[in-house]
């Protein structure tokens, strides 16, 4: 397998990023990581994940959609796209590389959203498989193996060196742009790292969560449990859940006008907040009940029924960390879990 | 780049006509004059005014009009109230056609109709009457049942005395609320109207208004013995890109904008009711 | 002290005083604490909590909970007790329909504090004669208390109860606290350096409004950033204008009424310092308008809503400090 | 700094009704001139600016926004500007704090009677503004003038 020694990391991103922007998970401050362009002298956080999930790199918070030029009665639509810059994103996780996959389900299904697809095609994600699991992370629940992370290329650290595994076409690309830093290795060592955290995985706190009670099938019961109103009794109707979940994908859009011309921009936007669903005539979703029950099932059930049984939680945990509150999707898959 | 449906089109606005003292239907045109897009009974379309906003309105012309299209609007909030101050040649921007349809060519066909529609629940409706008086051959008896708050609320007044009352093929009962000096037809709501009609429980109904209305009117088909199955409806929740992908317009698992807006009721029934 | 809330609640419940209990819930780890209304003693045996990590502020919640039928327990910390004081001023909690027990204040410890530690898999923590006992996946760990204490407790502004029906534990008093260090600090830097300090920390803000929607101060029934006709709304900062824009004014939105609780840092996802913009503005009004202690008392005037004939001038801005 | 010769700000200068509109009434009758970079905006009284006007008015392009009132004690609503003092004293303080030049901000009580104040002041404003250079501290990039 394909390595290279921890000491010389930091010389692969330059060359790297010499050749493209490179996007790193650097600390800002103590347990608070962000992915941020890669500048030399960067130092990869060791931090498990990033406050913020790396679906900003495919689906940013805001956008520009296009421009309107208005003159008297007449309109100018402005196509303001271009084609996107190649990118690499280094050390992306396991549940982050999964939401990818779910965002991709809803922007790159008919009709294809070229602003997404511009991106994601010139993006190239090289995941890192965790070796520290936190207290908070249930990916497993959903199926994800951190220690074999997808994406394009996954990298594994044994505590000396940087295995690469390329797993898409542009992954073998990456690794071969990179192939004269790279060197042959025994990766011997890297499968009791992977048993290790195989078996921290096994003993966590979440590890026995089940989608059980969930599913596509359960719509009706679920929507109309009673549970609903204890569990979002607390919520206070932010949208810190919503913006730093990976695979939320909801979107406002939304017009600015400049003076000389008028903006059309889209904007993340939360099912949480009060607006979401308001009309000239009325909301169908009154209370914050309805707005929270909104956000777990379409996680949990209306999801999956779309997109054949694939749940639209990749639990990463940070809403576990997040929420002001601390309530979260676990919490409501324990009260609803029918046991 | 591939278009992208959510970068619009441009329209031109080349004729308005007040229906109601508030509602208008604009007529609106390719800026070559044809039409900016085909479409199907049902389907709905973004119009914009940039810097104003972008909501999802019914198309209210018959996809045989080869012309152009028409939208009726009823004035209630900030962007209507744009389009109702608009004049003759404005231009707006337009994406679409969003949305599945009535089933004009498969379920719908050949079958005894009955449209049931109250106040501006005309507006989708009318798309499928008309498309329906132009392939005449290809459908039973069509009834119209329409009722409003008064005869001045009645959309679409001229052309259903000029064509739809005038045309023998097709029978049309119009109703207001309240009793009213110059109206000499019936008075009442809309869903006792029907059942004081009765009509034959073959017949498939096509039902819009509102939510009241379609409530109290669906009861009353039942207590007639038609089936959930016979009665197709068409929704309207908040939409923002009109393809499934902002989350919004959701009912259960199903996105009004991509799955509906035209829902048959026993599937309406699976759904959560949230609406 | 817990033992003793649980003990107490359940009495009152008992005795018909009150019908519910405003108060904190137990989660799946020990620092996951939501804010909850409990109804029963079996529901308090089971679930109530408010231990060194309970931090919430639920005089907030007490707007919604005084209107509904029946009245309500809360138990407040000695600075939830401004909050709880100044919503009464605005007539936003009805007072008569809470029954409010005064509770011992922190410091309370923040888990984000632990783990900024690089102390991971956090299962329980236990405070052992102020050495925190930190059991994790990967062993225990320990830390003093006093670097776990939590960002709102560092400057404790007060240990008194400005408000209650009945104490559990010991009354405090207003205390002499540094809270202003880091502001002045900030005012004697150079106008380019101060920008920068606000660009770097303003730019972290992801708009998720968990500053406004927790404040005990933000009560507004529609928010100007949420109300298309105030020209202003919107849902995500598309400029650095609109990171500060926001800012600024949801900091001016509650001068003179912000009890200075703190939760707006507590809660901002990204780490940002928004306390410091209410502390400019408290310290900013005492120094100027003279001393002024929002939810000290319910009759006093705000100072935004007075003035005074000899007030100075904003030149005075022109004239202070470096530029 | 750089400064750039050619630089011409815009200065938006909020003037109440009653004693500063008419100030700069009085200056344009008397014909004493003041800079045509000022964009005057009538409010029916100084307390009626919002502090977000004064945002707005950065945003959309202001280099520097003065607010104009009566001198305390004759305001046209008894009190109005005994409650813009206070307010726009703490917001001006906090766009300092944020680090904002101050020089960009500024607030003159200016009569009816007191046209060659109000010329006197402008001039002088945008002569400090111009000093500064570009707003781009509090400016929003999608409304830079190209």
């Amino acid at each position: 397998m394909l390595k290279i020694s921890a000491a010389k990391l930091n010389d692969l991103f330059d060359a790297i990023s010499a050749k493209q922007t490179l996007y790193i998970p650097v600390d800002r401050e103590p347990n608070a990581a962000e992915f941020k362009k890669y500048e030399s002298g960067m130092k990869l956080s060791a931090s498990l994940n990033t406050i913020r999930s790396a679906k900003d790199f495919f689906f940013p918070q805001t956008e520009n959609l296009a421009d309107f030029k208005m003159n008297g009665k007449n309109i100018e639509v402005k196509d303001i796209r271009e084609e996107s810059e190649d990118f690499v994103i280094f050390g992306v996780r396991a549940c982050d590389a999964r939401s990818f996959g779910i965002l991709d389900k809803v922007f790159l299904s008919e009709p294809v959203d070229s602003f997404y697809k511009n991106r994601r095609d010139h993006g190239t994600v090289v995941t890192m498989a965790c070796t520290r699991p936190s207290e908070t992370c249930f990916c497993t629940t959903f199926g994800i193996d951190p220690t074999v992370p997808e994406g394009d290329c996954a990298v594994f650290f044994d505590g000396e060196n940087y295995f690469f595994l390329d797993r898409t076409e542009k992954g073998t690309k990456f690794v071969e742009s990179i192939s004269d830093m790279l060197e042959e290795g025994d990766a011997s060592k890297l499968a009791e790292v992977q048993e290790n955290a195989r078996n921290i995985m096994k003993k966590l706190p979440l590890a026995n969560l089940s989608t059980d009670s969930f599913g596509g099938d359960k719509l009706n019961e679920l929507f109309d449990s009673d549970k609903w109103a204890d569990l979002s009794e607390a919520c206070i109707g932010c949208g810190t859940c919503t913006f730093v979940c990976p695979t939320c994908q909801c979107y406002d859009i939304r017009d600015f006008n400049t003076g000389r011309e008028i903006k059309r921009f889209r904007c993340w936007d939360s099912c949480m907040y009060s607006d979401f669903t308001k009309m000239a005539h009325g909301n169908p979703r009154t209370s914050q009940l309805e707005r929270f029950r909104q956000r777990f099932m379409h996680k949990l059930v209306y999801f999956p029924a779309n997109n054949d049984g694939e749940f639209g939680c990749v639990g990463c945990g940070r809403c576990l960390s997040k929420c002001p509150i601390s309530m979260n999707i676990v919490k409501v898959m324990k009260a609803l879990e029918v046991k | 780049m591939n278009n992208d449906t959510l970068i619009p089109l441009i329209g031109v606005v080349t004729d308005i006509r007040q229906d109601t003292p508030d509602v208008k239907t604009f007529r609106v045109n390719a800026l070559d004059g044809g039409k900016v897009f085909e479409h199907m009974p049902g389907q709905c379309a973004m119009l914009s005014i940039p810097g104003v906003g972008e909501g999802m309105f019914s198309i209210t012309s018959s996809p045989t009009n080869k012309e152009f299209m028409e939208f009726s609007i009823k004035k209630c909030g900030c962007l209507t109230t744009w389009l109702h101050a608009m004049d003759v040649g404005q231009q707006i921007t337009i994406r679409g056609p969003y949305g599945n349809y009535f089933p004009v060519e498969t379920d719908l066909k050949g079958k005894d109709l009955l449209f049931i529609a109250g106040g501006i629940g005309l507006a989708p409706l009318r798309s499928v009457i008309n498309y329906v008086r132009d392939n005449r051959a290809n459908y039973g008896d069509v009834q119209i049942v329409y009722g409003s708050r008064s005869k001045d609320d009645l959309v679409d007044y001229q052309e259903i005395i000029d064509e739809w009352t005038a045309d023998p093929n097709i029978q049309v009962n119009l109703t207001i609320d309240n009793p009213q000096d110059d109206w000499d037809g019936h008075v009442g709501f809309v869903p006792n109207y029907v059942k004081e009609l009765n009509p034959s429980t073959n017949k498939t109904v096509l039902v819009c208004g509102p939510p009241i209305m379609i409530k109290f009117t669906l009861a009353g088909l039942k207590e007639l013995g038609f089936t959930e199955t016979q009665v197709y409806t068409t929704m309207e929740l908040r939409m923002k890109c009109g393809v499934g992908k902002c989350g919004r317009c959701n009912i259960g698992n199903k996105y009004v904008c991509k799955d509906g807006p035209v829902f048959r009721f026993d599937q309406l029934d699976e759904l959560p009711d949230e609406y | 002290m817990q033992e003793a809330m649980i003990k107490r609640a359940k009495e009152l419940l008992a005795d018909g005083t009150v019908n519910r209990v405003m108060g904190w819930k137990r989660g799946e780890f020990s620092y996951d604490i939501t804010p909850a209304v409990f109804e029963t003693a079996e529901e308090l045996d089971a679930e109530f909590v408010c231990d060194d990590l309970t931090q919430a502020n639920v005089s907030k919640y007490l707007i919604k909970e005084s209107r509904k039928e029946g009245k309500i327990l809360a138990l407040l910390k000695p600075c939830d007790t401004y909050s709880f004081n100044q919503l009464v001023k605005e007539h936003r909690i009805i007072r008569e329909n809470v029954y409010v027990i005064g509770i011992p204040g922190g410091p309370k410890i923040d888990i984000e504090k632990i783990k900024a530690k690089e102390i991971s898999g956090i299962l329980s923590v236990k405070n052992e004669d102020y050495t925190l006992k930190i059991e994790t996946i990967y062993g225990t760990e320990t830390m003093p208390y006093y670097e776990a204490i939590s960002g709102k407790c560092e400057n404790c502004k007060s240990k008194k109860h400005v408000v209650f029906d009945e104490l559990i534990g010991e009354d405090g008093d207003v205390l002499e606290s540094n809270r202003f260090e880091m502001v002045e600090k900030l005012e004697n830097m150079t106008a380019q350096e101060r920008y920068d300090f606000w660009r770097d920390q303003l730019s972290k803000c992801i708009r998720c409004n968990a500053c406004r929607n927790v404040c005990p101060a933000c009560t507004c029934e529609n928010c100007v950033f949420d109300n298309p006709k105030s020209g202003i709304d919107n849902k995500a900062a598309a400029d650095s204008f609109e990171e500060n824009m926001f800012h600024i004014i949801r900091a001016f939105h509650v001068a003179g009424r912000c009890t200075d609780c703190g939760e707006c840092s507590r809660v901002c996802p990204q780490n940002i310092p928004l306390h410091l913009l209410n502390r400019k503005f408290i310290k900013d009004i005492n120094s100027l308008y003279g001393e002024y202690q929002a939810g000290a008392d319910t009759t006093s005037r705000a100072p935004l809503n007075d003035y005074s004939t000899d007030d100075c001038e904003p030149s005075i801005v022109h004239e202070r400090g470096v530029e | 700094m750089q400064v750039n010769e050619n630089f011409e700000p815009v200065i938006v200068a909020f003037c109440c009704n009653w004693c500063s509109y008419a100030g700069a009434d009085l200056s344009g009758t008397n014909r004493l001139n003041y800079p045509s970079n000022v964009k005057i905006i009538r409010v029916p009284c100084s307390c009626r600016v919002n502090p977000m006007f004064i945002l707005r008015a950065f945003q959309k392009g202001a280099d520097g926004v003065i607010l104009c009132g009566c001198h305390p004690g004759d305001c046209h609503y008894t009190s109005g500007n005994y409650f813009t003092r206070r307010r726009i004293t703490l917001l001006y303080s906090m766009l300092d704090f944020l680090g904002i030049e101050r020089n960009r901000t500024r607030l003159e009580w200016v009569s009816a009677a007191e046209g060659a104040k109000f010329a006197a002041v402008m001039n002088q404003f945008v002569e400090d503004v111009k000093k500064l250079g570009p707003n781009r501290r509090l400016e929003d990039l999608r409304c830079r003038k190209q």
